[in-house]
């Protein structure tokens, strides 16, 4: 296993997480994980033509969405997500079920109206931007809501993570020479989620960098490397690369590295990987070691989410789903929610048209 | 008489003064060029980017998204295939989130031939740009079209493409066409507005007050009317079509010229009406020939009003070749020229059905 | 039978044994996978290229120029707009040189819907293909041309682009279409030529020895003879058109299907004589329906055979909206139905000049 | 002025230049200087639409012209080059009146028959591929020439060149990440002109990156900065890193820092910028101290090599111009130029089509 290596910034000695907080980052993990694990059933029992998600990556994203500061606007955080982020949207609050909608394409699917694969999330009261298929792109839309919070200044950053392989498009190039021009350097946090595969392409014969992290040296981005399978590690490292961007207004590039605990996706058939480290047995191991949860509490707590999610499902699948002639809505947007949200910072005129 | 491009930085100018818009960018848009064309030139807005065209587009979008008012610049249109994926992101956020988003920023690029500009400084984009859904797309021939439009453009809580085609970037209005405000005399506007050569450090642009002018987006202009026979165009070959249209009058042949200004949505009562009227048109653009927008517009024609018409519609467009060539004759046999226009109007009206 | 896939991969075996294909490579396109849709497994020539279309297609241009043979393979359609740029310089490599080099490489590519593939599995690329001059394009819909056009794309001199339509890849062809050599019963072939599930590292496919067809780029293929209207489609709208025909002939209409398989060059002459056979015609295809390779089929028959005509042609394409929408019902809004055919033909067919 | 800085390969002494070899290097240095000098005069005098080219590199230049291993085919170098390579050709023997035509975009150019730019070369027996204007892509197709020569073995190496601000597009990434993968490493030596702009953007503002060579370390390329305006330090950084590439069977990234001595191009007025070192000026001082050359045998040399090109300019405005049907040719190519020139390495069989 990865040990943590925090290069940069590092030094300071760790306090210790309280222990409420080790149960809030348990209990969102094991949720997320619930949720993914449901999703995989309905997809398999066919409520769903596609399953892509997270598993393996609780500990980093649960982390993650323990610390956004969440709002709408600039003075928060904007998150450019991947396909695997669910934990960190469950983290931020967001409601499982309506996860079990997206999976279902039903009409009531918040995210996109049954439009878009599960785990494609957007939620505009949040600042999360829509996630969408295509790898890396995220890492291009970023600079953008970076530019605006280096204007706005405060203490509201960037955040875009997306997986290993990818970052072997241009985009991810683009991203470190935006947010590091000099007097122009981008309050954005660049996470990369390493689990060493491309679907079934092995990152070690594609990549010759030996820690991703270190693409940011040319250009003076600082890093560090995380095990993305400990969770306090995750979560003190997020913490540290945040409150760096945040304070600093300038880039950081963590990368953690991570499980594909149900291999690619549906595609690959979504089986259990038994030899890859499971972020949430090492940290289960760990709370009961330091008798901070039992087993039989965490092991009623599943049975719990497990029931919860199941009963879930089963509405979701009443529920309806869209109708052909709704393809035509939302082409064009009539109104600028987005400025409008803003309040009065936004232009009162609207075009004629 | 403001030039097109001249109408273009006033329109800029009262965007970032009275429409909020917060960043003008691109290759060289900043000081101490001001744009390759000096569209730019003085705007408090105006900053240069990397050279990097899907950074660019990735930055205009993030702005959008957190509320800012991006004008992005690509520099050549000839230049922006390299990003058409991240087009189809942006046309794409508010329908895939189901209008939980809207982005609204304008990408400006020049457009077509004219300059001998060869192969990468010659192409065409309205093709392309009509292929992408959930994007408005404007295109204007006169000054205060583009001064209109791109007020319009500003405004509307949609991506929205602005094509200026550049061989009239340097072309007069009519005198009735003024921007209201601009002053009478053209040389104190060029001493106002245009920055000065040499040394451009210590020098500021004295705006004119000029005042809102909207034109809307998805409405033709008429530029002559006529019973004999409609063209259909805009941009550059919008005064290829004039030109045809004055000649043909001396033969009595009465053309009709249509300038549609806006291609997506576009003004198709504008156009039904016209052939109604003549029963005889033909679609003038210089894009290349194969699946060309103006193949799309015949094809609504022929569908729509098939029994009114009274000779086969036609299309002018440009030749179906990778570039346009260097060499003046190989530019002239690549784009439609006055003497085929005149020609194929001439042929269309005295066409027996 | 050869399904559609298989016969692509033993045309690509056929090229790497006999026609000096040096290259197959793309996105989990080597061991193990051999392709997202088996397409490449077994094949000694094919390797797992870095998760970067514009490296893939640059790579393809560069091993061409050195005179290998390559095919490059894109994952799907969806991911190509990233570097349409790319494809015009391939496509203007030996005009651009006045013919000094030329550029033989074959891109491969997955296109269309019908997998419930969402926005971004769902794309169709004939439109974009085909706005691309220098290259030829092709598109089959059967196994037998899936494998001649093929090998036809590996000897040609030119870049060509092989667009697979994924819902026909597990199809089976007629029994009079199978390709000399394969095996009678097709699960010896099945045997022979697919990888095994689970571990493959020690599995060597067996290849038959398959002959060499050539289906020659630019010819039309008459799927059926008909009198009364004719379809001019490619790819999965075939099989759409051919039920359309069956269900319409037990009205007594007589339907004419043409699949065109190459769409640059394209067999004009074909479509022009069914024309002037049936004086009724409807294009189909899936792609989004403004700007659409239809319209210009449309367009040319318009202008050549317009008093040919006794009914005004039509065309039935996609919905020009941002993505295809994952539920059924979106799907099937999106794309051309075969009732729709059957009714668009029937008008046609029954219309009254 | 910058020093050379070589730091890897680095540490051997390095031995002197032979006198024939730095009489060579000026000669060609010289002529090179001349034939841009003909270029702008002609620009201005409207014998040629637009000039772009390399005064201000012809150190480096013409130092890679002479150290190229010149041929047809993977045994041989490729070049990927840019618009600033004019002294490379020379050095490598191409005809300066060849250079005019282009200029003039006469039908007799070789490189294009005058459909590109002036110094948009092509060379096909000498692996030169097409020169385009689109920045950076060059370094997408160098992969390929690289993969092959990896493949085919050899001494045969790829060499690609382009300027600093188009280290930003994602080409460059592309390349190093390509170059550079384990097991996979590419014989490419890339070089980077870095004149410090982009147009009229000052890399400073845009660029974090200390060196630009600094961005081959995460990948584990080597990499050097050499005094491009130093023709002796050019020639030795040059054949080192063109030995190690050779050789090691490796990626090199080299940076020469150098001058834009006449602006960018014609576009921003192509006049001579006084303030920049001039490696020729530098080259003649050195060679007149070391008594290699007089003075005077230079001046006469200059004004033997300026009256030629003057004489050489009114031929080619006797030339013909290309015809306007001649936009037809070489759309497709009907033989495959690429595979015949490598003889019975290439497949004899032609398609029928
Ligand atoms: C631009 C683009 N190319 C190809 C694909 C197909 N694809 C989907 S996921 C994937 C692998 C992504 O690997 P990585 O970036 O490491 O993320 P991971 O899935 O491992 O989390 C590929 C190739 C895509 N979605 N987008
Ligand atoms: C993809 C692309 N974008 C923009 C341009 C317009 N353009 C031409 S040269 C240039 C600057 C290039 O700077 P650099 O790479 O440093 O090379 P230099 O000209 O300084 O040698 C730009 C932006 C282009 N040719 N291609
Ligand atoms: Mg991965
Ligand atoms: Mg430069």
């Amino acid at each position: 296993m990865i040990s943590t290596i925090p290069r940069d910034p590092g030094g300071a000695e760790e306090s210790a997480l309280s222990p409420e907080l080790l149960v809030r980052l348990h209990d969102r993990m094991l949720l997320s994980r619930c949720l993914e694990e449901r999703l995989i059933r309905m997809n398999k029992q066919g409520d769903g033509f596609f399953w892509v998600g997270g598993p393996g990556e609780e500990a980093l994203n649960t982390a993650l969405g323990l610390l956004v500061h969440k709002g709408q606007g600039p003075a928060f955080d904007y998150l450019h997500l991947h396909y695997r982020s669910t934990a960190t949207l469950l983290a931020m609050g967001a409601e499982p079920i309506d996860t079990l909608r997206q999976m279902k394409n039903t009409a009531t699917d918040p995210y996109s109206a049954g439009r878009n694969f599960c785990n494609h999330y957007s939620v505009r009261k949040w600042n999360v931007a829509p996630v969408s298929s295509p790898i890396e792109v995220q890492f291009s839309m970023a600079i953008g809501t970076a530019i605006a919070q280096r204007r706005t200044g405060g203490t509201g950053i960037t955040v875009v993570q997306g997986g290993d392989a990818g970052t072997a498009e241009g985009d991810f190039s683009s991203c470190l020479v935006w947010c590091s021009r000099p007097s122009f350097e981008l309050p954005c946090l660049m996470i990369i989620a390493n689990n060493r595969w491309g679907i079934s392409t092995p990152a070690s014969e594609m990549h010759a960098e030996r820690n991703i992290a270190d693409r940011g040296a040319p250009f003076g981005i600082k890093s560090a490397v995380v095990d993305g399978n400990d969770a306090e590690s995750c979560y003190r490292a997020l913490e540290k690369a945040m409150d760096y961007v945040r304070h600093e207004r300038r880039p950081f590039l963590l990368e953690a590295m991570v499980s594909r605990l149900y291999g690619h996706s549906s595609a690959s058939g979504a089986n259990f990987v038994p030899d890859e480290p499971d972020c949430l047995v090492l940290f289960e191991k760990k709370l009961e070691e330091r008798r901070i949860l039992t087993r039989t509490a965490m092991d009623e707590l599943r049975a719990k989410y497990t029931q919860q999610l199941l009963e879930a499902s089963k509405r979701v699948r009443e529920e309806p789903q869209p109708r052909g002639e709704e393809i035509w809505k939302h082409v064009f947007a009539e109104k600028d929610v987005v400025r409008e949200g803003l309040g009065p910072r936004a232009v009162t005129r609207n075009g004629t048209h | 008489m403001a030039t097109l491009v001249q109408a273009i930085r006033l329109a800029l100018h009262v965007g970032e003064e009275r429409h909020g818009v917060t960043d003008i960018f691109g290759q060289d848009v900043g000081p101490p060029l001001g744009g390759v064309f000096t569209q730019t030139q003085g705007l408090r807005s105006a900053w240069n980017s990397p050279l990097d065209e899907r950074g660019i587009v990735g930055a205009a979008i993030g702005l959008a998204l957190a509320g800012q008012r991006p004008v992005a610049e690509i520099q050549f249109c000839d230049y922006a295939f390299n990003m058409v994926d991240l087009l189809k992101l942006a046309g794409g956020i508010c329908w895939s989130s189901a209008g939980d988003w809207n982005c609204p920023m304008v990408l400006m690029t020049p457009v077509g031939s004219g300059i001998r500009g060869s192969i990468y400084h010659s192409h065409s984009f309205d093709a392309q740009a009509t292929r992408v859904p959930g994007w408005k797309i404007v295109m204007p021939s006169t000054p205060l079209d583009a001064y209109g439009l791109m007020l319009s453009a500003i405004l509307d809580p949609n991506p929205v493409m602005y094509l200026a085609p550049k061989a009239l970037l340097r072309t007069k209005g009519a005198h009735f066409e003024r921007i209201p405000g601009e002053p009478e005399d053209e040389r104190v506007l060029s001493k106002m507005i245009d920055a000065p050569l040499g040394d451009r450090s210590k020098w500021r642009p004295e705006w004119p007050d000029v005042k809102d002018v909207l034109v809307p987006i998805g409405q033709a202009r008429v530029c002559r009317r006529g019973k004999d026979v409609t063209v259909v165009t805009y941009g550059r070959t919008v005064t290829v079509a004039m030109q045809a249209a004055e000649a043909l009058a001396a033969e009595q042949i009465d053309v009709e010229v249509i300038d549609l200004r806006s291609l997506a949505p576009y003004d198709w009562p504008a156009i039904e009406a016209s052939v109604r009227k003549t029963r005889r048109v033909c679609f003038l653009n210089e894009d290349t020939e194969v699946t060309n927008f103006g193949e799309h517009l015949l094809r609504r024609t022929v569908e729509e009003l098939f029994y009114e018409l009274e000779a086969p519609p036609k299309l002018l467009a440009g030749a179906h070749v990778p570039g346009i060539g260097l060499a003046d004759a190989l530019e002239r046999a690549s784009v439609p020229q006055a003497d085929k226009v005149t020609s194929t109007l001439r042929e269309l009206a005295r066409h027996q059905p």
